[in-house]
């Protein structure tokens, strides 16, 4: 429902030192200005990258957000074929058609 | 005709920060086809160079995401990533505000162009930079298409962007070099990150050289996502060069699958000065 | 058809926030004008209310300045303004982002809109609702027409994404009302402040109840602001409406200078159900 | 030259109450962020309200940053008369073609 919010958060992440600072400093006031469910706020704080991946986050935020989080290239793709995994297809955004895979 | 150069090239941020890990002999072949596009850039004496690309969430999220837009600075800062990461230095890259807003003005006529006063290069323009303009002497104006975040505009509309580019050119005493940036078929950022569809790209630069313009219009979002990935719809940037050469037709410069870049990596030119249709 | 209701209206902030200090027969006239829309909205039976608006940087800026954009959210906020000052109080308001979406998707076909999953009205928009959809139960998808930072986009595609808009009304099953807000002449945030051409404004409102196309286009941003300000740029907010109600002609509903609130205080509906040309 | 990062920190002042934060606590470290000449910062920092319209601030940023310094609205109309009388017509932006005035 609210992936708008999932993704502006991360966006914001992305691209605000200040927002980056406080995510350091105070992750769980900063989660609070965003209107996220339980699971989209435990998937962030985690994180469940793999997870975000299937809530239908664009990987071009949400490399960068695992990067950040300490995630190298090989964790975060590999997180990614987790997530379809353990909680199924994509459900929402860019991802969601069925596409064969190499 | 003040369009006075268009082409296409690949922007994948593995072309540069990735080069020691490439097949030699195709990355060399590339880097030459970009010294060839540079070459050929220098030798049409543009004032300016229009450079088309489909941003990452660098300047545009969905709180306010423009269909097209286009820069309106005095200059610019790229890229964004990590300067090592990269392997492109972070500098200012000169813009030229009034050319930009008599651009602007001109295009306005027909499409609905947002505008920037700022902006911030991601890979998308800075890549290309890094080889077209290697000392950032020449002014630089930034476009950006929406090939991320859905709903994206429809490709006739790119062709049709290209088009009122071309006539803004012709209205105005400048000298304007354009390139699109982009794709063509790839999966980055995605657990596919690395696949190529060498045939679907190679039959896209078929139409795109050949100017074919219904046949590039004919393709649907959804089955480029199938057969060419997400990154596939920044074949946005490669059709509104179309529209922009519109009437002309071009050659490939360079095409290979190079897996370490992520991406068909391509140099394509149209032949503007030799009305061959 | 689904476009089921289409008028304009003012915005000043002054129409609420200073209610006192006008000439209580003008503003209970202009009010009661605003009761006679929110009626006829209503009886119009719509699913959600197109609100055709000029903010003054709300949400936008120089940084990413779209020439149109339209909401996309499954929820607004506003107004961003001080709620003793306007005399509104800040509230939640109802989108339909399904709807957005479809309505995004159709008009794109013809107009390169921007969209913004996220939008904080300020009086441009709350002001209309306050006495429009006074208990906010009605969804409400906002659009801006960028009225405050040249270059601005012409007249005449103003008028061609109203007319998009009517087609992707008429492709949707939804009954869609919608509104324009803003102008007409009027000088605000300057020292001409106040000010207010009557004459030009009863021109405009002729051409415009007339849906006259080329005379509404035939109106120069230049002599716009010598004639009736830079808030005269938000004639491109009627010209929307007047595009999506082609063929149809209205009538002023409330038309009166008040200086207290610093502008020609006006009420317009085209009527859509007899076509009367 | 500069209108633009004018425009800019008084829309974000206007806008972002951490920026209002910092212009409270640390106004000249703000400035500096700011690509500005020197008489845009003196405008800014004094407030010369009527030199900011001179130099072509819209109206509707500039309201808004008068009444966060403190001005009312007849005193901002006033700052802006006397701006004209001081430095001269308005040079750029919105309110720059030659208008009569009732
Ligand atoms: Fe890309
Ligand atoms: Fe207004």
């Amino acid at each position: 429902m609210s992936l708008y919010a999932v993704q502006k958060l991360i966006y914001q992440l992305n691209r605000d030192p200040r927002v980056r600072e406080q995510l350091a400093q105070d992750f769980d006031g900063l989660l609070a200005q965003y209107e996220l469910s339980e699971e989209e706020r435990n998937a962030i704080r985690d994180p469940d990258i793999g997870l975000l991946y299937v809530m239908g986050v664009n990987g071009q935020l949400l490399m960068h957000y695992a990067a950040l989080r300490g995630f190298g290239w090989n964790a975060y793709i590999e997180a990614m074929r987790e997530g379809e995994r353990k909680y199924g297809p994509v459900r929402t955004g860019l991802y969601t058609s069925a596409g064969s895979r190499s | 005709m003040s369009l006075v150069f268009a082409g296409v090239c690949s922007h994948a941020p593995g072309i540069v920060g990735r080069k020691d890990r490439a097949d030699p002999v195709l990355r060399d072949g590339l880097y030459a086809a970009f010294e060839r596009m540079r070459l050929a850039i220098e030798a049409a004496r543009p004032d300016a160079l229009v450079v088309i690309a489909a941003e990452h969430f660098a300047n545009f999220f969905m709180n306010n995401m423009p269909a097209i837009c286009m820069g309106m600075g005095e200059h610019y800062e790229g890229p964004i990533e990590d300067e090592a990461w990269l392997g492109i230095k972070r500098t200012r890259v000169p813009g030229d505000a009034q050319l930009s807003k008599a651009l602007i003005e001109e295009v306005m006529n027909d499409i609905d162009l947002a505008y920037a006063q700022e902006w911030k290069f991601d890979h998308g323009i800075s890549v290309p930079l890094h080889f077209l303009t290697p000392r950032y002497d020449l002014p630089v104006i930034p476009v950006n298409i929406n090939c991320q975040g859905p709903p994206l505009i429809p490709l006739k509309r790119c062709y049709e962007f290209g088009r009122a580019l071309r006539r803004a050119c012709a209205a105005l005493p400048q000298r304007i070099a354009v390139i699109g940036t982009g794709g063509i078929s790839h999966w980055p950022a995605t657990p596919d990150s690395g696949r190529i569809n060498e045939a679907w790209d190679r039959a896209f630069l078929d139409k795109f050289i050949g100017n074919r313009r219904e046949e590039l219009l004919a393709y649907k979002d959804e089955q480029t996502w199938r057969e060419a990935g997400q990154g596939g719809f920044e074949i946005r940037t490669f059709i509104a060069v179309a529209g922009a050469a519109e009437g002309h037709t071009g050659e490939v410069w360079f095409y290979a699958p190079i897996p370490i870049f992520a991406v068909g990596c391509t140099i394509a030119v149209m032949r503007l000065r030799h009305e061959d249709e």
